[in-house]
């Protein structure tokens, strides 16, 4: 454990200091631009790369905690204080690898202001990381917001179309989802006197309460995630997005909606989840459902894939309010899954659309002919996303299903709908870009160059690394989740005797 | 002896009045004279308290009413000489460039 | 009815209309004068509550200073051609409405005021000093600061004055 | 070392080997990775087949895959046992021969190392399939396998044709993976494990309990067994979702061959046998799985009679015969079944081969009435493809007649279920001798009927193909003598009759079977008259009198049309699914729900606060007045508010 | 006779000198920006005198219970926001003023005077001195908002802000007199005690009297419906005087509510608030919704200033010592955001270009990264999201009224936060996310650039260390 520097506080701040940094250099050199940021992102991920060497397993503490009672601001007891566990540790990684991918795959298509684009593009890391890392509330929040400034500048200024359109929906919809949560968070201060996740947790509070603040804090989870009715800002903002702001807002930033849910909702008010847990399931059934049917009716490339996290994000709903180790480990598990599943498409139709400039399907066909290497990518990820054994997104979705079902059997049985609607998009997505006849437009194309495939390959490996060998990944949670759902109160007798209990409610 | 409340009653009428030529009239030199007299209104009640009072606080307050009016009346009527000068009127509803 | 009622009444009675008259007359001329009418009207009032200081200034001040401003500003501006247009602003009626209710809702209120604690200035300790000696002594000690803040007042009316209505400069350096 | 292990990883290592080295280097050498290694676990199939013979069953875990919470764990593992050593057998071998037949047919084609890289993954999954030891990896060897089938169908991507099949066979599929899957996290959630020897174990205790579902009480064990069915009706075609199996002909006919008649279609009877202790429990549940097979083989054929495309004929014949498998399956004659898919693998894979040979001399034509005649320009083909559809058409002593023969005879003893599915199965036995040779006389005999170009081009296939028809036809004659069965004594000298049902006994067990050897007799007698009838329809048809199908036709045009166009099912699933699915996202969910109702609030919000915004700017006049009433208005309203607080 | 200790009233006494050497040198000095920088040593002066102002009182020898005026921290804390605004307003003045034209020594007497105004009402330990404080500041802001006496808006601007305040002066008044009338006092802090008793607290005088005071500080701090005058008047103004004007009287009304509502009348808050929570929830309202239509960033700016009254009027609501620190804490960050915001708009205006009109901020960040950079700060801050100040400032007021009870309300206002950030980001979306069509020259000057990099420090600042200024808030509101 002892790395002999801050390991979170560096990853969190370096981003953000080079950020700054990057603030002195011409406006000129695009290229000496580029390559600091790029620079200071592989050294954040590399730094943070201990964190997965050098996870405990065993424990479901705090690990790697940094400033425990060190205090920020004294007034409102309020801390500086990091840390991760079994839930957030991957997170962390998966951010600071992704944030590389997105600096690789920008690399020639973001030619004006460039400069702030790569500030923009570390502050969110920053901001993103602090997020998963933050044991203070405040703290918390504080990243939780201001992820969304450079967010905002992302899809506005970069965007397509329709940018500021997208972007302003997007700001104002999480703010105001978070402002119910900031309302929440203080409340629940005024209950415990501190804004300390951990001593929050170790609390009880008034059931009435607790459905209250469950709300509040639904408000800001449930927009981010997105959950169904709320989710409409997904689409706009997604297509709009730079590819980037894509890649980042579909694999990291909705992770945090449901992210927040294991972090708070679940473990504070333990009672009111519970209560709770049929309309979240239904909500995060008929996000499943909805998105995927929705998404047969799209015509936009990125358009059809922003839906599609509606229905994977209504997974990982459904897995977490399961409340069992099955449900919740595949919640998890899925929310990496989806990240890098549709991060990786995201980086592909970057691809593509740096070459041609349109995100219409029915600009593409046959695209198999001239780009086989990126069909291949393109192929490999689609069939994640539709959650092929062998591939990461089986393994999320089954163990999902598998909670759901022993949740609720109808939830289940719905939530399995959701694989098969999702071969259906996903095939006809795969299909009419990369089979049938080759459109002309796309007949000239180059295949994808080093740099692209560089960006791609990792996340390649890490989709068949999860598939074939997921207890790397899952190995973190465990210990983590089995806490969790003890105080959830459901876990730990539930599992044990698992198929009595089942046997108890079939009767 | 007068009861305080006549007095008082005449302070809120001589108050209202002032009001009412504020709300209604359109040349601002009536609208300053409408203040005046809703000042007026207040002295009356001012020195009334302090009379039943036996207490001079209310007269000391009054007296600085005074000086203030004064006071105001110089700005007030230097406004109005300036905005003459550009727009040769003095009806307050006609100065209505900056709106919405 | 004791005859400081009745003459209460009168003066009561001539201030409430010559309030009337200053608020309805076209000729803010006319206002003016129905304003100085009212003037020595409440300074009479002054007078029957022991206030002759301040009804001495209500009389210079007021009379002697401020209506003088007033008058000379309406000369200034010369205003013949705006008496014969409409005096009411259009919403009138709403704002006579609004200034009645208000009325209404204080009469109640103040006619039902009981006053607070007793001051040491009765009738009595202010005839033995005067009163212009009485409130001498209190606004030099007790009220200095307030006293001393009238005259920044003045100071500004002073400098407010001169900045506003000084004359266009002549266009400098061209 | 586990040897066994480089079974299914040699083709898998030959998979990524033309995966990444195909397109620019290696390109036209490509097979030779592909068929080495096929050949290599071929070789040590065989071997490992033989160790089971002689009673050596594997069951091992290689590692622990997932693990969730305490309870969940499932392990990449491998069980080879007599049904796995069967299938082991077929699969190895069609897959070799297939391969070779491949170098030949494939040739010069785009995509060869693709082909050939696709070929070593089916391959690979497929043998994931049948050698896993549990649930979970069969479901991976499940979906791999449906993949490979996706990818190889939409072959030729660029015709639109190609890559609908591919996707429909992919999404069909999951719809009985749907079932599947529920059924397999059932037995996890009842059974706590998902390796098939404890579940085996286990399923036991579970008879009696029941599952609510929507307030009615149905038998667990019942409920499991048809959701598992449910992945063998997809992956097996059978009826309701048999639809994707001819369009799926739109692949490479090699792939035909393999995929989509000799191996991966049978994973459903394959699955439905390896799980037999929890179909045994519920008769329900094979009642069901009876009465489907026998609906399928009776309705695939039917379809069959009268379609003209030659590999959409053997591809009915083909559900037909899974039909047949299931029928085994249901009645409980668990290595009946098998005993027709290992048989019906030989003589399949031959069909489709020796049909991808006449297209190839065809230039690629598929309709049967552009040929004829073909016999004397592809003596080979011809002669196989003619033992091949005696074989199929059940003529003793070939491969097909016994293993037809055991299926009925089995089905004529399961009861009252097990004589409808016999009634169904001997009917479709008839249309199955008809429909075969209807193929062979309207494509070899007669006269050429095809163009100019076309007749100059004909031509018999390169060795390469040839030679694999070859074995295969060797298959279809001998592989039956196995299973002779026990009335006819042991003919061939396995030192067991009916060898076959014995070797499996320890997998699959036997059914009682209580009637008289006379009964017998007589069954075994009809099945031959069945098929010699079917045979002498369909010489007169076609050989004798030519008019006769198209005055059928035009006399009941109802029944042509119906099955000429496979009862409508198609259309059907298109309405009810696909189009309603479509509309329901094009006019509902973007019509109406997100852009009106959702979008409606989200956009409405603001533009009703735009719109307050500019009312409020309105009060805003500019006039002094209006703000001076303003500030009076509020103080009267604040003095009102507070009295009515203080009188309140 | 003793003569009174000058000790707590030192400061005041030192600015008002060195106001009115100012205006003096004005006289003599030729260039007018040396007069700029004399009045920053005046606030210099006054801050060195301050530090030995603390926890006294002024008094007259006669009486020691009536003090007219308070030298505690909660006046000094809001005196320093005054000097704040002050300087950062004359540092964005100088260049503005010299483009109007109207570049006076005048000016910056009277914006002391006004701030000594603000100063004696942060003091004021009596409705009297409380009165004329207020007078003086107002009446050198009537001036002040019609200096640039040709140009017709500035008239009009005057000329409106004048009525109004006189008007609601005299409300004040006669809500003092009736105060006066039913205690018998006019000490704040004497008052506290006579309030409570059973007669006055049960009159219903006492209610047009708390009625009056509200509307006329409602006034002073453009609470709705007492608004009206402020977009108006912010619009016509001269952009550096609309700056120091939104700031200064602003806080300075508060500090005076703050004490007048929280000392003389704890006793009645239930009926207070009766009329403040409408009020509040009124000006959130109103000044979030009307800025989305506006078109002129000077008015819009004025609306958001109504806005940002309604939500430090939640530390009155509330009640506590909490929430008058956060109310001063909010204040403190309002003065660097807004100031900082307004020298963005003053930079703009240039020879050519008016710079207030809300397309001239069209694709800044392209031709002036670094000034949308900070506008863009400026923007955040004013809507409330971390890291800047204005986070914290609206955190700390959310923070109070929950702890007060007032959870609803909380709810309420942070619904109107999240409205404001719409028209916030419209500047952000003009700047950055449109093209421009004519490249807006700025006028830089040294003084501006100071006042800039000072606010935006401060903003970055107050959103990342808060905890010293929150530690001085909670400190200097002890008055409870």
């Amino acid at each position: 454990m002892e790395l002999g520097y801050p390991i979170l506080s560096t990853v969190i701040f370096l981003p953000i200091i080079g950020g700054l940094l990057l603030l002195l250099i011409s406006r000129a050199n695009e290229s000496v631009i580029k390559w600091g940021a790029l620079a200071v992102s592989i050294v954040t991920f590399v730094v943070s790369l201990p964190l997965f060497t050098n996870f405990d397993k065993t424990t479901h503490l705090m690990q790697f905690t940094e400033g425990g009672p060190h205090k920020w601001i004294a007034a409102w007891n309020i801390h500086y204080y990091v840390g991760v566990d079994g839930i957030s540790v991957l997170f962390v990684l998966l951010s600071t690898l992704i944030t590389i991918l997105c600096i690789l795959i920008s690399w020639n298509s973001i030619k004006d202001k460039v400069k702030e684009f790569y500030i923009a593009l570390l502050m969110i890391e920053g901001s993103m990381i602090g997020v998963f890392c933050s044991l203070d509330f405040f703290l918390f929040y504080i990243f939780w917001e201001a992820m969304l400034i450079p967010m905002f500048l992302l899809i506005g200024v970069w965007g397509g179309p329709r940018r500021v359109y997208s972007a302003i929906k997007f700001f104002l919809y999480t703010l105001v989802g978070s402002v119910l949560m900031l309302v929440g968070i203080i409340v629940l201060y005024k209950q415990a006197q501190t804004f300390n996740i951990l001593e929050m947790m170790s609390r009880s509070y008034p059931y009435k309460l607790q459905l209250m603040l469950f709300w509040a804090f639904f408000a800001a989870f449930a927009v981010k995630v997105p959950m169904f009715p709320v989710h409409t800002w997904l689409p706009d903002a997604h297509t709009e997005a730079p590819t980037a702001g894509s890649v980042i807002l579909a694999a990291i930033l909705i992770k945090m909606g449901a992210y927040g849910f294991l972090r708070f909702s679940i473990p504070m008010f333990p009672d009111a989840a519970k209560a709770m847990m049929p309309v979240m399931l239904g909500l995060s059934v008929v996000a499943i459902i909805y998105g995927g049917i929705i998404c047969l009716a799209q015509t936009d490339l990125k358009r059809l894939i922003a839906y599609s996290s509606v229905s994977h994000m209504g997974f990982v709903t459904l897995g977490i309010f399961a409340f069992n180790s099955q449900g919740v480990e595949g919640g998890i598990l899925q929310m990496i899954n989806h990240g890098i599943v549709t991060g990786a498409l995201f980086l592909c139709v970057g691809v593509i659309y740096d070459r041609t400039h349109s995100r219409v399907i029915a600009d593409y066909g046959g695209l198999a002919t001239p780009l086989p290497v990126y069909a291949g990518f393109f192929l490999v990820f689609t069939l994640a996303s539709i959650g092929l054994p062998s591939m990461n997104g089986f393994i999320g979705e089954f163990l999902i299903i598998l909670g759901g079902f022993k949740a609720s059997k109808l939830v289940g049985v719905l939530a399995a709908t959701g694989v098969i609607i999702g071969a259906a998009y996903m095939l006809w997505l795969y299909q009419n870009v990369f089979f049938t006849e080759v459109n002309d437009k796309v007949k000239d194309l180059k295949d994808m160059n080093g740099r692209e495939i560089l960006t791609l390959l990792p996340l390649l490996i890490l989709v068949f690394w999860i598939g074939v060998y997921p207890n790397s990944f899952l190995s973190f949670m465990h210990v983590s989740v089995s806490h969790l759902l003890e105080k959830v109160n459901y876990g730990a007798s539930a599992d044990m005797n698992l198929a009595q209990i089942f046997i108890d409610l079939i009767r | 002896m007068v009861p305080l409340s006549w007095y008082l009653v005449l302070s809120a009428i001589v108050f209202v009045l002032g009001m009412l030529g504020f709300l209604m009239r359109r040349n601002i030199i009536i609208m300053f004279l409408s203040v005046e007299l809703m000042l007026n209104g207040v002295n009356i009640s001012l020195v009334a308290f302090s009379h039943y009072m036996q207490d001079l606080r209310g007269q000391v307050l009054v007296f600085m009413i005074i000086a203030v009016a004064a006071a105001e009346a110089a700005i007030g009527l230097a406004i109005i000489v300036a905005l003459f000068r550009n727009k040769p009127t003095v009806h307050v509803d006609e100065m209505s460039e900056l709106r919405g | 009815m004791t005859l400081n009622q009745v003459f209460f009444g009168y003066f009561a009675f001539v201030i409430v209309l010559t309030s009337l008259l200053v608020v309805t007359r076209k000729n803010p001329v006319h206002s003016v004068l129905w304003m100085l009418i009212m003037f020595f009207h409440v300074a009479a009032l002054y007078l029957f509550l022991n206030a002759e200081f301040i009804a001495a200034i209500q009389i210079i001040v007021y009379a002697g200073a401020i209506l003088v401003l007033y008058v000379f500003v309406i000369f200034l501006l010369n205003l013949k051609q705006e008496i014969g247009d409409e005096q009411r602003v259009g919403e009138w009626p709403v704002g006579l409405a609004i200034a009645l209710s208000i009325g209404l809702l204080m009469l109640i209120p103040m006619a039902g005021i009981k006053v607070g604690m007793m001051g040491k200035w009765g009738v009595k300790a202010i005839e033995d000093e005067t009163h212009t000696v009485a409130l001498g002594k209190v606004l030099y000690t007790d009220y200095l600061l307030p006293f001393e803040l009238a005259s920044l007042i003045l100071l500004v009316a002073i400098v407010g004055a001169v900045v506003l209505s000084k004359k266009k400069k002549k266009v400098e350096g061209q | 070392m586990e040897y066994y292990l480089l079974i299914p990883f040699l083709p898998l290592a030959a998979f990524f080997i033309n995966i990444l080295l195909g397109r620019k280097i290696l390109k036209t050498a490509s097979h030779w990775i592909s068929t080495l290694a096929v050949f290599g676990s071929m070789v040590i199939a065989y071997i490992t087949v033989a160790g089971v013979i002689k009673g050596n069953t594997i069951n091992a875990d290689l590692y622990t895959w997932i693990t969730s919470g305490s309870d969940f764990r499932v392990s990449v593992g491998f069980l080879i046992d007599q049904l796995t050593a069967v299938m082991l057998v077929v699969v190895t071998t069609v897959s070799f021969l297939v391969h070779v037949y491949s170098i030949g047919y494939m040739h010069g084609e785009d995509g060869y190392y693709r082909f050939f890289a696709f070929l070593s993954l089916f391959t690979f999954s497929m043998l994931m399939l049948i050698m896993s030891n549990n649930l979970l990896q069969l479901y991976f060897g499940w979906e791999a396998v449906g993949l490979c089938s996706y990818f190889l169908i939409g072959f030729y991507y660029e015709k639109k044709s190609a890559a609908d099949a591919g996707k429909k066979a992919f999404v069909v599929n999951r719809f009985g993976d749907f079932g599947f899957g529920l059924g397999v996290i059932i037995v996890f959630l009842t059974l706590g494990t998902l390796h098939y020897l404890p579940v085996f174990e286990g399923i036991g205790g579970l008879q009696e309990k029941t599952l609510n579902i929507f307030g009615a009480q149905v038998d667990l064990i019942t409920v499991i067994a048809l959701l598992l069915f449910c992945g063998a009706v997809g992956k097996s075609a059978q009826v309701p979702l048999h639809v994707w199996l001819p369009d799926a002909m739109e692949g490479p006919t090699p792939v035909s061959a393999l995929i989509h008649a000799a191996t991966m279609v049978t994973a459903g009877v394959f699955m439905v046998a390896r799980l037999n202790p929890i179909f045994n429990l519920s008769p329900f549940a094979m009642a069901v799985v009876a009465i489907v097979g026998g609906i399928t083989a009776l309705f695939a054929a039917t379809i069959a009679l009268v379609q003209n495309d030659i590999k959409r004929v053997v591809a009915y014949s083909t559900v037909s015969q899974l039909g047949y498998m299931m029928i085994a399956c249901g009645v409980g004659a668990y290595s009946a079944g098998i005993f027709h898919l290992y048989t019906h693998a030989f003589f399949k894979a031959l069909l489709f081969l020796a049909a991808g040979s006449v297209m190839h001399a065809m230039a690629g034509e598929l309709d049967m009435q552009k040929m004829g005649g073909l016999r004397k320009y592809l003596p080979v083909t011809y002669w196989t493809m003619l033992i091949a559809s005696f074989s199929i058409a059940g003529f003793p002593p070939l491969a097909g007649f016994f293993s037809k023969d055991e299926i009925l005879w089995l089905a004529f003893n399961g009861g009252s279920v097990g004589k409808v599915a016999w009634g169904m199965g001997a009917v479709a036995a008839v249309l199955t001798a008809f429909y075969s040779f209807r193929l062979i006389y309207v494509t070899f005999h007669g006269k050429f009927r095809g163009t100019e170009e076309q007749r100059h081009h004909l031509h018999e296939s390169p060795k390469v193909m040839t030679v694999p028809l070859i074995i295969l036809c060797v298959g279809a004659i001998a592989s039956g003598w196995i299973g002779i069965p026990q009335l006819l004594g042991d003919v061939v000298g396995l030192h067991h009759s009916n060898w076959f049902a014995h070797f499996m006994e320890p997998v699959l067990g036997h059914p009682d079977v209580h009637a008289s050897h006379s009964t017998e007799w007589a069954v075994m007698a009809l099945s031959i008259a069945i098929a010699v009838t079917g045979w002498l329809v369909a010489v007169w048809f076609y050989l004798r009198d030519p008019g006769i199908p198209r005055r059928l036709a035009k006399e009941h045009p109802f029944i042509y049309k119906l099955l000429w166009n496979k009862y409508y099912v198609d259309e059907l699933y298109d309405v009810i699914i696909v189009r309603a699915s479509k509309g329901v996202a094009k006019h509902i969910m973007v019509g109406l729900t997100d852009s009106q109702i959702i979008e409606g609030i989200v956009n409405g919000v603001p533009r009703a606060i735009g719109w307050f915004s500019e009312q409020l700017r309105k009060l805003q006049t500019g006039v002094t007045h209006r703000y001076a009433s303003i500030m009076a208005a509020g103080l009267f309203l604040a003095f009102v508010l507070m009295f009515i607080k203080l009188w309140s | 006779m003793q003569y009174p200790d000058l000790g707590p009233i030192m400061p005041e006494i030192a600015f008002i000198a060195a106001a009115l050497v100012v205006l003096m040198l004005e006289l003599v000095i030729k260039r007018k920006e040396a007069i700029g920088f004399l009045a920053i040593i005046g606030i210099a002066v006054a801050m060195f005198y301050m530090k030995g102002s603390f926890g006294a009182t002024f008094q007259s020898a006669s009486n020691p219970q009536e003090f007219m005026f308070v030298s505690d921290g909660y006046s000094a804390f809001f005196k320093v926001i005054f000097f704040v605004n002050l300087f950062m307003s004359i540092l964005i003045s100088l260049k503005y003023l010299k483009i109007e034209d109207s570049l006076k020594g005048e000016y910056f007497s009277l914006l002391m005077l006004s701030t000594s105004g603000m100063m004696i009402m942060a003091s004021s330990g009596d409705l009297i001195v409380l009165y004329l404080g207020l007078e003086l500041m107002a009446m050198s802001t009537y001036i002040l908002a019609g200096f640039m006496r040709n140009n017709t808006r500035s008239n009009e601007a005057a000329i409106k802000y004048f009525l109004l305040g006189a008007f609601s002066s005299a409300i004040l008044l006669y809500g003092v007199s009736i105060l006066y009338g039913l205690t018998g006092t006019t000490n704040i802090y004497r008052l506290a005690g006579l309030v409570a008793a059973e007669d006055v607290h049960s009159s219903p005088a006492l209610l047009l009297s708390v009625v009056m005071i509200i509307v006329a500080f409602g006034y002073k701090v453009a609470a709705a419906p007492f608004h009206m005058w402020a977009p108006d008047v912010y619009e016509g103004a001269p952009t550096s005087v609309t700056a120091f004007m939104s700031v200064g009287p602003k806080a300075a009304g508060f500090a005076v509510m703050g004490r007048v509502f929280l000392i003389s009348l704890s006793s009645y808050k239930v009926e207070w608030t009766t009329i403040l929570i409408p009020v509040a929830i009124l000006t959130m309202a109103v000044g979030n919704i009307v800025a989305i239509a506006q078109t002129n960033i000077k008015r819009m700016l004025a609306y958001s200033s109504i806005a940002h009254a309604g939500y430090a009027m939640l530390g009155i609501i509330a009640g506590t010592r909490m929430g008058l620190a956060a109310m001063m804490n909010y204040l403190l960050v309002y003065a660097f955001m807004n100031v900082g915001a307004f020298a963005i708009v003053i930079m703009l205006r240039s020879n050519v270009v008016k710079g207030d009109e809300l397309s001239d901020y069209q694709g800044l960040a392209k031709s002036n990264p670094l000034a949308a950079a900070l506008m863009l700060v400026f923007m955040f801050s004013l809507t409330g999201i971390p890291p800047t100040g204005g986070f914290m400032g609206k955190f700390y007021i959310f923070m109070s009224i929950i702890d007060a009870g007032y959870i609803w309300l909380a709810v309420v206002s942070v619904v109107f936060s999240a409205i404001s950030a719409y028209f916030y980001l419209r500047i952000v979306v003009l700047m950055y996310m449109k093209d421009q069509e004519k490249v807006p020259e700025l006028s830089l000057s040294p003084a501006l650039s100071l006042s800039l990099i000072i606010s935006f420090v401060m903003v970055i600042a107050m959103g990342i260390l808060p905890s010293a200024f929150i530690d001085v808030a909670r400190v200097v509101s002890l008055i409870l």
